[in-house]
């Protein structure tokens, strides 16, 4: 973990309620997809950071500088608050949560995003091609209004399926519908990779045929493993989703409800 | 002995400045960030008989200049924490810590601060009477005269170490309740503990913590919990630890001038990482301000 | 009958923002600066059987999101509230209006209820029990059970107009108190009044406010409230009006959603004086986006 | 009263944390000279809004855009916050206080400022000018850093005497050592106006020979009358500093202490 100030290098609507914002600063300590930031909204009013999933990062884990790229949703008044900055430098903590391990890949792994969950995979994505491996993704939205980033895969070399619940653009329905049935032949897949809403992933748990890695979300105090906020259990013990997680495996899940 | 330094029970601090417990785990990860070995000390975990996975999650809430948390006491109960914990502190913290006790029945108590009796690593117990009392209807321990005096004689009864009662401020009397402890034996007492609070979700119309209230922290209740120390170190002879959404090298001071000997710093650890380091080196300039020569000095100073 | 109206104690109220008491005067003050009959209603300047020039000031200090007060019950007595106060009030404001009173004993109570219950332009009584008993060592009727019955049976004894019991959040026990009100005759409940809180001035390291300690309101107090609100609406069958750091909109349906059939809007009505105005203009457009029909619908949605 | 949003035209510095700022909005509500505004800071920690004496004012209880002139002091949070911003807008309650009376000055009044005292006499002392009235003005400051304004009333056509504590600039000693002894005579003077700290005050109080009106400061809540949080006893009953004050005469002063 790192903390450290980023300049504001953009930050613009890419779907209804969606942002992106780019940042210019140290990103040492970003090393793995699927890691998040913590985000220090300066207003005496607000106390917790808004912990966001880095979406993309040139220069990770390098020296110097770097730019880290992150997709958030306005869902309160700290959002909002971001969504209005155009310039300026952030408080960030930077480096958190253990992240994607693309090592269990596989050649031809399936990333799965729901809504503010698709981020992540992008990063993800990157780096799976990089390493040479066949990556096919499916997108999953609410509606047509809420799509982004499904060009921004393709451009990766990335096979891309879209669905949205209103089938008001793509394949009608949920990301499960547009999973393959099968783990074998031409359409299987060797591995998958998800991050979506809990609904989405539990539904993902049962359709899935391999094993897999999940990043699940939780309200957390700090971000980084000292308040004990954001723990669930697992088949191995209790975890901190900032810390041990966000991204678990399939087989170590324990489902609460 | 330095223009900082206090004493705390008879064991001298380097400065005042104390992380709480819950939000500074048993240390280590904090070590990772800076040499912890700069602090007066921490308070770490609270700690019980048992191992506890504490209250089912969301355990967080934001708030306007605070947070609430319902943690529940996760820890690894009192065996884990001499076997794994304590040796693990050891590597990256050469001082006294000190131990925070929670229990739900007196007899709990006075078994984990039994059995951490014997590590030299703890120089002072603080024991938590925030949590309910099984045997006592569900009652918090801290809001009953009487049961905090029980929880102070077991606990004294089973260590020679100073023994700091750490009360809860969800209290119509916070000074009997000090006042009790205090003629039991306790050798200090640390407040406030979190105010309980709630938040509901606009958009789910329920309770944003999955246990619907929760301890609420934070700068909010600074002036809460400053008044609590004026009261409670008015009335008695022991040190005070002051505590309670304190977050500058200014805050410090204030609940000094109010009567604090030490101070706890919380919730700020938690969005603020570095602040406890941050504040111990920004003391001397804030003294200089205000012509402050030693914190020894100005110890309820506002009286 | 539109989506914001609500009913309290039996008398149909357009919406349910009240300014509170001690923050809008007897209401011809904000009368200058919008047209108060938009209000709910309002509670005036809480009143005594005799003129109090209150605290020696400093009477006011800033905290965090929230401000102490110790202005001591100013007011210029009840006869002067009855042939001047109320006469000005009538000439702008044609709802009826809550009337706040405090007393130092239970006679007091009494008498100044008893004076203002022949005026037509009073609507409910608000009845203050932070108040310290003279006759009771001068800790707060609102602090023991028996002390805010007292009070509500003598209150209830010389008027039919509906009293609501405005409770103070200093206690151990905050429902035994509302329902000690509820089983004495109380027609409802009100709270939070203000967290006692202090403040230190480090340049002359003297309380700031004279009075030393003084009531702690405004954002930051708002989880305690809610909390309360919700323990209290829980547990007595009379309504409860919310109030204690309420400054918006999302903050009155989180009120409602928490078991308050009316809200009331103190510390914020100092800082912006047409807040409450805003309010109720904003209060459909908000209710729109958390899809809420009716707020009369939503009052205790989080049990 | 009014509450309007103001145009941050200029914040310099002008003394040792002494600032000036000039703002350019709806000034129709101010009327008087030794009024004062009420100004929020926006930041969700900071609560109260900070009252300010007015040191000048372009179209003041004129309709339309005017200027408004304030000096403040950097003594906390707020006005540290303040003294760093260099544009934007600023939300205040304008109008607010009683203001002095200009009609009982006769031919020759003596104004009598200390420390941030000083600004509300800068309008008066254009007032009373504009009025065809020979104006002498009394500064006082600790030192000479701390000096300010001295050039703006000698170019308003006043006599200025100005005293430091230290006796680092002018004469040495506090404002009362510049009082003439005497009312009558060529030095005397008509009537007087003061605003300072509150043992200048009291000291001005004995030491002069003539009726006049102080201007007195006190924490406020609200500044417009509501929360009976600046009240004082006077000889005619309780007043509220904020709204029958901050300006009282001489005769209706009672000190408490």
């Amino acid at each position: 973990m790192k903390q450290s100030l980023f300049e504001i290098v953009s930050n613009i609507q890419i779907a209804e309620n969606v942002f992106k914002m780019v940042l210019s600063g140290d990103t040492e300590a970003v090393k793995k997809p699927g890691q998040f930031v913590n985000i220090k909204i300066e207003d005496g009013g607000l106390f917790l950071r808004r912990p966001i999933s880095v979406c993309d990062c040139e220069n990770a884990g390098g020296s110097g500088k770097g730019t880290l790229t992150i997709i958030y949703k306005v869902v309160g008044k700290g959002t909002e608050k971001m969504s209005r900055m155009k310039s300026g430098t952030l408080d960030i903590l930077s480096g958190l949560g253990n992240g994607y391990d693309t090592s269990l890949s596989g050649e031809k792994p399936l990333l799965i995003g729901g809504g503010v969950g698709v981020p992540p995979l992008y990063m993800l994505a990157k780096k799976l091609i990089s390493e040479g491996k066949k990556v096919s993704v499916i997108l999953g939205f609410n509606k047509k209004s809420e799509i982004f980033f499904e060009d921004e895969f393709k451009r990766l070399g990335a096979s891309v399926k879209t669905v949205t619940v209103d089938g008001s653009y793509g394949l009608r329905g949920y990301v499960t519908d547009a999973m393959p049935k099968d783990a074998e032949g031409k359409d299987g897949y060797t591995y998958f990779y998800t991050c979506g809403p809990e609904p989405m992933l539990k539904a993902v748990y049962k359709a899935s045929k391999t094993a897999g890695q999940f990043s699940f979300e939780e309200r957390m105090g700090c971000g980084f493993g000292a308040c004990m906020g954001c723990s669930c259990r697992t088949i191995t013990g209790s975890k901190r989703i900032c810390k041990e997680g966000p991204v678990m495996e399939k087989e170590e899940i324990l489902w609460e409800d | 002995m330095g223009r900082l330094s206090v004493d705390l029970c008879g064991i001298e601090l380097e400065n005042p400045i104390i992380p709480a417990s819950g939000t500074f785990g048993y240390g280590y990860e904090f070590a990772e960030l800076y040499d912890i070995n700069i602090l007066g000390t921490f308070s770490f975990k609270g700690t019980t008989k048992e191992e506890r996975f504490g209250n089912p999650t969301p355990r967080i809430a934001e708030c306007t200049a605070g947070m609430i948390n319902a943690v529940g006491l996760q820890n690894p109960g009192v065996e884990k924490v001499i076997s794994e914990e304590l040796p693990k502190l050891s590597r990256c913290f050469n001082k006294k810590v000190m131990a925070n006790v929670s229990g739900f029945s007196v007899d709990d108590y006075a078994y984990t601060c039994e059995r951490l009796d014997s590590c030299d690593q703890i120089g002072w117990f603080e024991v938590n009477v925030s949590c309910p009392n099984v045997h006592g209807g569900g009652m918090s321990f801290g809001t009953d005269p009487n049961a905090a005096a029980d929880v102070t004689k077991a606990v004294k009864r089973v260590t020679k170490k100073p023994v700091i009662m750490k009360l809860s401020p969800n209290v119509t009397d916070i000074v009997s309740i000090a006042k009790a402890c205090e003629d039991s034996g306790a050798d200090g007492i640390s407040l406030i503990n979190t105010l309980l609070g709630m938040r509901i979700d606009l958009r789910t119309k329920k309770p944003v913590i999955a246990n619907k209230m929760g301890g609420f922290s934070g700068r909010a209740i600074f002036p809460v919990a400053l008044r609590m120390v004026y009261q409670v170190s008015d009335a008695v002879k022991i040190p005070v630890i002051g505590m309670g959404g304190v977050s500058s090298a200014e805050d410090v001071i204030e609940m000094m001038l109010a009567g604090a000997s030490a101070v706890e710093i919380g919730a700020a650890n938690l969005v603020e990482p570095y602040i406890c380091r941050d504040i111990i080196e920004k003391l001397p300039e804030i003294m200089d301000k205000y012509k402050i020569d030693t914190l020894k000095g100005i110890i309820g100073g506002a009286k």
